[in-house]
């Protein structure tokens, strides 16, 4: 074998510093709570197995988690089919839209959708009251009810669809289409080729969405103790975050036991996943020939389109708009004052308060340095995987890939301990926040660096190698240009999740370090949810300003037939 | 650089030499990091107050009592508290933390005049923990919805609001445990059931229950919490406050952080809290009640603690979550 | 969709009339890519469309097939109007009935062979045949194509040789009177396409379905076509047996296009019935005219590397050329010598293994009858 | 790098000595790529590697470039060792210098054609070399394949046969010794490879650079190669000059993958010097001995379809068969006629289009010496 290169060495030095980040912590966690007193225990498990109404727990989990990932399966794919293989396309439009709910943080959208249907105040229930009232139908409250299993399910599926919808364009768009023309003449319609053909092809791309969905289901927090609460509908997430901050001091023991069970569903999402994989029969990208070609809706195509745009009002801009207008009327009521709306909420919440600004200016200064970093580490880690497939690349590519199954919350109070004191003393500094926001987000940088390493593929290197130059003017000359689009793709969906985070932002963030996330948290708890209309508004605005630009870009940049993708589309 | 730095500015009127030596070390450590439960609001108020007369910065980091425990002691426990000091809802942590020594007692921390004329039973642990504001637990309501302001809290049990209440889970905090426990002492158990029966939306935080009610979805709403309604108030919603009977509500303890960056600055802002001045200036801001005795409603009673068996009563009764 | 075309039928299997297809291309320019073509196919017959890359073949093929709209123009199978924008008519593939071969083999990864091949029966007769059936059928189609034993075998696992075969077994298994094949042996071995190509030629023989079959390699076109469509840019510009074609190439293009040939340029001297004499850079040369050619007229003198001789001695034939070895090819079947001739190379083909010393001197010898004289087309 | 070999040096440009690589299959199986593999090439040499599909071509090519750690084995490049175990040395690919054409091109779309070219130039010796220097030589490089225009062009706007040339002149640019081509042509149109494999041959004449190429289209291998090396499972079995390998295949193995074969087994029934004479099915044929063959030995009878002559009337050599024609190919520069004797198909080419008509009976004359008997190896 020849000697490691130091440019590799470097690639893995980055990994495994990336790793002991999450991992140190995490197991720090852990020994503290089975390891009391020099000793071994079982507590945590007993105590948890013997919680009250545990079933209960389990079973709304399971129901809404299920429920709504099979609600943005259905609707995820639709979307992803109808834009990526028929002439229902709208270019950069029906490429972004559906992504949108991914800009929108959590607690707003969950506001914005009480804001919307609850019973009485919901401004659309009115709305739409006002429209029965002309025809003679009268009712005081309704029609619909946010605060139940079917708003719940909703709410979660819309924040879902985003998932289903990235990996199923990737998966579409890979899809040789003489495979459903094959069908077609086999004298299969649309339907039958539909179900027999393109969706059993695309399995595996349906399966990381699902995979995504438990996930980010599973481990969802502001949706359900906004939405799901008042219905009386309590999960699992929502019960380990009250066991952590109800009462003084936190019940850890019993959150991180419930938190077992978060990790065993998204587990078993996984192993699914890992299923339909190995069985390895679905569609893999074809060198030649495989031009994709759209399918003629012919008079279907304006349907189409007017229902993609419909998912896209309905599932978005509504929220969105409950939200501006609270946001300029001041405070949430069906009766909005449009002679008065004003702005000042949202100078108020945004340009006027110092605090604001630096914390919008702290984030995106995060945002773009932690995204850089991020997606630069997880390209020079990927880079290291791909090239050499042994027992010690694999660990490395799963331990860089294991915070997402992990509570957000434990890895952030895990980096503050960690970080916070002696000998680091970061701890309230930004710097502490880049490494909280790495650390969260690596699963997310690595799999984007991933698919941007797989597109350069093996050939163009090796004839690098072969033409006399060294690992690292390979990698500076022929990977680093190649991966470009993948890697700016990737740097914005960083560059959202971090300038969006909350979580992390609870724990580290302060006076010193102000951030958006925490703003956010600081104003939905001090209750004007006008001010928190007006913070979501601008972050929306801003990350969507970023997706669209790196949308366009990536587009353009297929001009020399290099692929990339934000998360697949 | 124009105007002159805040030392130079400082109004206070000192002459006792035990606190001018504290106001010189504080002002030389020139800023102080407050974290407390309060609105940001009332904070900000009582800071810049503070800043007027002594010229120390404050920097107020607002955030609920749960996220604010969870904060300090990682920060503690990891040896470095961004804190100086804290303004937290009583509750074991305070015990917890001077034990590991998080906090520095506040009675040996050598604060002017303290305990002096401070009422003693606001002074818990010895003086350790002195008390400073308590936040009576209100009633908040729509005033389009509801005529009248509600004369007693019975009228959480009158049918005709059913499906009209939002209400924070009991068990989101302790002094909604007392509070609940006080109803039963007062009203009986069938009160409980009353409410009961007219079927409260659930909310697990005061914040969305009292949106609720200003938006008219619902027409009372408990807790009140005073912070909140005057935001939605100053924006014209159609939202007020009232004390209709005996009441308790949380109390907002102070403490001092062990090793802190500005231990001189921490320690004149105590002084500041704990004097006549600030305490009455906090219980006007805030709406909420000083242990001088200003701004507390009629028949406020200290919150008792709740056993594990009256919450389950609670709960129970009440059919919450 | 199982009647097989019988000879008493007036109607053509596939009749198509002045088809026309353009696409826009991304920089706003457009392509004739089918540009008034009419062809007939009869029962039984194989057409080949041969052409160069981007000359149209894929897009006719598929506008018969119904996966492409033209944009004007007939298409009709037997006596039922498949497209027709006059009238309105569009049939949509999966109810034209015809059977397709695609390039990348197109077989479904996710299936078995035998499901594959399954596929179309219970596409179109869902309900109408029974299990035993079907498999039956599946079975003799798999069995047809030599690969019975591969039925449970998922493509993955198979070489390019054997998915082409499920690929034909499934375009066979429905018994449809036309299959549509898009280059369909260009992705698999030299050695398995030379045997796929035998063994397609008498599938198609013994089952009598009519074909058309897309290539452009004209080794491939010429072994298998009963008669071999030539297009140019969206045109046909020679529809013809493959050895007319080969032979009596209708201009230049196809003549440069379907083989090798040797080539001089010059104006043609003197005509005389069917032979016309040619003065060239290399002296004159007489040939058969192959197309309108009168006297003045800018021609090619065109003749293939088979048909010319080579000597030592200077032979006594019109058409001789002095010329020296360059190299030596030695091809198998075959040896390629070519030889320099003032300055030009020109190629001669002559059977078994003859290396030729190079810089030895040789005449070259062309019968009237293999020089052909064609108009010159501009380049 | 620029050392061009002379003909006075006495290491060969390349020496590969008892290489051997295994894999391990996923299933846990293990393949031996290559097996015990020894040749040198020579200054100016063009070795073929030809084989089928998996036979250990490219692992071969790569082992050679050290894109590949073979488990075993030495390879030098004149006088310096690349790859030794025993010594501990395997030199990366950026040192070796060697050159390499992929099949699938593998230019940088993100460069155009000229900074293509330019890298292996800038990657070897920066500094070494000026800015001047290098784009004569690249301007050189690209005038030497035919595309001098193409330079400001991103491999995305060219075409297949343009972008293989840059491809080449990338290799080519820093004039090695050696040049290694992987199936450099099998993605080009018939057409374009035809024109490639000439200009690839006169370049390689000219320029004199030792090669190796892979195929497995054993006509390209004979036009091509200086010497063949065929393959099978990972070794040589033989390795000889394109005539040899036709003419005298080492084995049937051979003798089947180089081109077309009528065979029939049979048995030794008497030998002769170099004859032997064959009992088969057909009757008793008489041919020339091809390997260590021993009356009563089961060997077969092979000839080629165009050594065989047909008739109408019955000749009077010794290996003569009767059969009955079953269908004529044209295939342009000769026909095959597919001719049943006794039930089995023979084929005969003869050349010029000659179809003769289907169920006529022939008679098929091979002459001793174009009868090969060989052992005959179990399939
Ligand atoms: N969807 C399309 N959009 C724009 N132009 C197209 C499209 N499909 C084909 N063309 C153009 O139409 C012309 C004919 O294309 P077609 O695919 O039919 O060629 P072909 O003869 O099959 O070529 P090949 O041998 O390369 O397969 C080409 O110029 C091609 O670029
Ligand atoms: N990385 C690998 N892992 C496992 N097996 C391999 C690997 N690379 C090659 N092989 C196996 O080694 C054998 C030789 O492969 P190689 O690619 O050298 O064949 P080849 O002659 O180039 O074939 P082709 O003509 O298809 O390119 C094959 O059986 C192949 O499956
Ligand atoms: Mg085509
Ligand atoms: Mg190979």
């Amino acid at each position: 074998m020849r000697p490691a290169r130091p440019f590799e060495a470097v690639s893995l030095l980055i990994g495994v510093a990336l790793i002991a980040v999450v991992m140190v912590p995490l197991v720090r966690v852990l020994i503290g709570m089975f390891w009391v007193d020099g000793q071994f225990t079982v507590r945590p498990i007993t105590r948890t197995l013997s919680l009250p109404g545990l079933g209960d727990l389990l079973r709304n989990t399971v129901i809404v988690v299920l429920a709504s990932s099979a609600v943005a399966l259905v609707i995820g794919v639709a979307l992803a089919w109808l834009n990526e293989r028929t002439n229902a396309r709208m270019g950069l439009l029906t490429d972004s839209l559906p992504l949108l709910p991914f800009l929108l943080p959590p607690v707003a959208g969950a506001v914005g959708w009480v804001m919307l249907l609850s019973p009485e105040s919901g401004l659309l229930n009115s709305w739409i009251r006002d429209a029965l009232g002309l025809v003679g139908i009268r009712a005081d409250s309704g029609p619909f009810d946010i605060h139940s299993w079917y708003g719940l399910v909703m709410v979660y599926a819309f924040y879902a669809v985003p998932f289903v919808f990235m990996n199923a364009t990737a998966g579409f768009r890979n899809l040789d289409s003489s495979l459903e023309e094959a069908s077609r003449l086999g004298g299969a319609g649309l339907g039958r080729t539909l179900r027999k053909v393109t969706l059993p092809l695309v399995a595996p791309s349906l399966g990381a969405g699902l995979l995504l969905c438990v996930w980010f289901g599973a481990g969802m927090y502001s949706l359900p103790a906004i939405v799901g609460t008042p219905a009386g509908i309590e999960v699992l997430s929502v019960r380990i975050v009250e066991l952590l901050t109800f009462s003084y001091p936190p019940d850890t023991e019993v959150a991180v036991g419930l938190s077992g069970f978060v990790v065993l569903f998204v587990g078993v999402a996984y192993w699914l996943q890992l299923r339909i994989l190995r069985r390895g029969r679905y569609a893999v990208q074809s060198g030649k020939g495989g031009a994709a070609r759209r399918i003629d809706l012919g008079a279907w195509k304006w349907p189409a389109r007017v229902v993609i745009l419909g998912y896209v009002l309905v599932s978005t801009v509504l929220p969105i708009v409950s939200l501006v207008l609270v946001a300029l009327n001041g405070y949430w009521t069906p009766d909005i004052g449009w002679g008065s709306l004003s702005l000042d909420a949202l100078r108020q919440a945004v340009f006027d308060d110092p605090i604001t600004s630096t914390a919008l200016a702290n984030s995106l200064g995060l945002g773009v340095v932690g995204g850089l970093v991020g997606i630069l580490a997880a390209a020079a880690v990927a880079l290291y995987v791909a090239r050499h497939r042994s027992a010690l690349s694999s660990t490395v590519d799963a331990g860089i890939k294991l915070p997402a199954a992990v509570s957000n919350m434990v890895i952030a109070v895990g980096i503050l301990l960690l970080f916070g004191g002696e000998p680091f003393l970061l701890s309230g500094t930004l710097a502490i926040l880049l490494i909280g926001y790495l650390a969260l987000y690596l699963p997310q940088a690595s799999i984007a660096a991933d698919a941007a390493v797989a597109g350069v593929g093996d050939e163009l290197p090796e004839a690098s190698a072969v033409s006399g130059a060294t690992p690292f003017r390979t990698f500076r000359k022929v990977y680093l240009p190649l991966m470009v689009p993948g890697l700016v793709a990737g740097w914005a969906l960083l560059f959202i999740r971090m300038v969006g985070d909350l979580t992390a932002s609870a724990i580290l963030a302060g006076t010193g370090n102000p951030v958006v996330g925490f703003r956010i948290l600081e104003v939905f708890t001090s209750g004007s949810y006008a001010l928190l209309a007006a913070l979501s508004t601008v972050l929306v605005v801003i990350t969507a300003l970023v997706l669209v630009a790196v949308l366009a870009y990536t587009r353009r940049a297929s001009r020399h037939g290099v692929r990339a993708s934000v998360g697949g589309v | 650089a124009c105007g002159g730095s805040p030392a130079d500015s400082a109004t206070a009127d000192v002459t006792d030499p035990e606190l001018k030596a504290l106001v010189t070390a504080a002002q030389e450590e020139g800023t102080v990091v407050l974290y407390g439960v309060p609105d940001e609001k009332v904070l900000r108020s009582v800071a810049d107050r503070f800043t007027e007369l002594y010229g120390v910065e404050v920097q107020p980091v607002r955030l609920v009592s749960a996220d604010l425990a969870q904060r300090f002691s990682s920060e503690a426990s990891s040896g470095a508290p961004a804190s100086d000091l804290i303004l937290m809802t009583h509750s074991p942590f305070y015990a917890d933390a001077l034990q590991k020594k998080w906090l520095t007692p506040v009675s040996s921390a050598g604060i002017p005049d303290y305990p002096g004329d401070y009422p003693a039973d606001y002074l818990l642990s010895d003086g350790d923990v002195p008390v400073v504001s308590l936040v009576p637990t209100s009633a908040v309501y729509n005033t389009d919805k509801v005529s009248a302001p509600p004369e007693s809290w019975q009228d959480y049990a009158d049918p005709k609001y059913r499906g009209q209440l939002a209400v924070a889970d009991p068990a989101t905090s302790p002094a909604n445990l007392s509070f609940w426990q006080l109803m039963r002492d007062t009203y009986g158990d069938d009160f409980l059931r009353g409410v009961a029966a007219n079927e409260p939306t659930w909310h697990n935080s005061a914040v969305p229950g009292t949106q609720a009610v200003a938006a008219g979805e619902d027409a009372l709403g408990h807790p009140g919490v005073e912070a909140i309604v005057r935001n939605l108030t100053e924006s014209g919603a159609p939202v007020k406050t009232v004390v209709p009977g005996p009441t308790t509500g949380p109390e907002i303890a102070l403490g001092l952080t062990a090793g802190s960056e500005h231990p001189n600055a921490a320690k004149l802002f105590a002084h500041f809290v704990l004097s006549k001045e600030g305490s009455t200036l906090l219980a006007e801001v805030s709406g909420a009640g000083s242990p001088y005795g200003t701004g507390l409603p009629d028949g406020f009673e200290r919150p008792q603690p709740v056993s594990a068996q009256q919450e389950k009563q609670i709960k129970q009764l009440l059919g919450s979550p | 969709m199982d009647v097989l075309p019988t000879s008493e039928s007036a109607d053509p299997v596939v009749r198509v009339e002045h088809l026309a297809k353009r696409f826009r291309r991304r920089d706003g320019s457009t392509v004739d890519a089918i540009d008034d073509v009419s062809f007939d196919v009869q029962a039984g017959d194989l057409v080949v469309l041969l052409g160069p890359s981007g000359c149209g073949k894929t897009t006719l093929l598929r506008s018969i097939a119904g996966l492409e709209t033209p944009d004007d123009g007939v298409i009709s199978f037997g006596d039922r109007v498949q497209f027709s924008p006059a009238e309105g008519i569009n049939v949509p593939p999966e109810r034209r009935g015809v059977s397709m071969v695609f390039q990348s083999y197109a077989l479904w990864p996710h299936m078995t062979a035998f499901r594959n091949v399954a596929y179309p029966l219970e596409s179109r007769g869902p309900g109408r045949r029974n299990k035993a059936e079907t498999a039956k059928r599946v079975r003799r189609a798999l069995g047809l194509v030599g690969i019975p034993e591969l039925e449970q075998q998922y493509a993955a696992q198979m070489s390019g040789g054997q998915q082409q075969r499920v690929a034909l077994a499934r375009a066979l298994v429905s018994n449809d009177a036309l299959v549509l094949f898009d280059e369909p042996l260009s992705n698999v071995d030299a050695k398995v396409r030379e045997q796929l190509r035998v063994e397609l030629l008498s599938l198609q023989r013994e089952l009598g379905f009519a074909a058309i079959f897309v290539t452009h390699d004209q080794s491939e076109a010429m072994q298998l076509g009963t008669r071999i469509a030539v297009l140019n840019k969206g045109r046909i510009v020679q529809l013809a047996s493959p050895l007319e074609v080969y032979t009596k190439p209708a201009n230049q293009y196809v003549a440069k296009f379907v083989g090798t040939m040797n080539e001089v340029l010059g104006t043609v001297t003197a005509t005389k019935g069917e032979t016309a004499e040619v003065k060239t850079d290399l002296g004159v040369l007489t040939g058969r005219i192959g197309g309108g050619v009168d006297i003045g007229d800018h021609v090619a003198a065109m003749w293939r590397p088979e048909s010319a001789t080579l000597s030592t001695d200077e032979p006594v034939a019109a058409n001789r050329l002095a010329g020296r070895v360059k190299a030596s090819l030695f091809l198998g079947a075959a040896t390629e010598q070519v030889i320099t001739v003032d300055g030009r190379e020109v190629r001669v083909q002559v059977p078994g293994a003859a290396v030729l010393p190079g810089g030895s001197d040789v005449w070259i010898e062309i019968s009237e009858a293999d020089l052909l004289v064609l108009p010159a087309e501009d380049a």
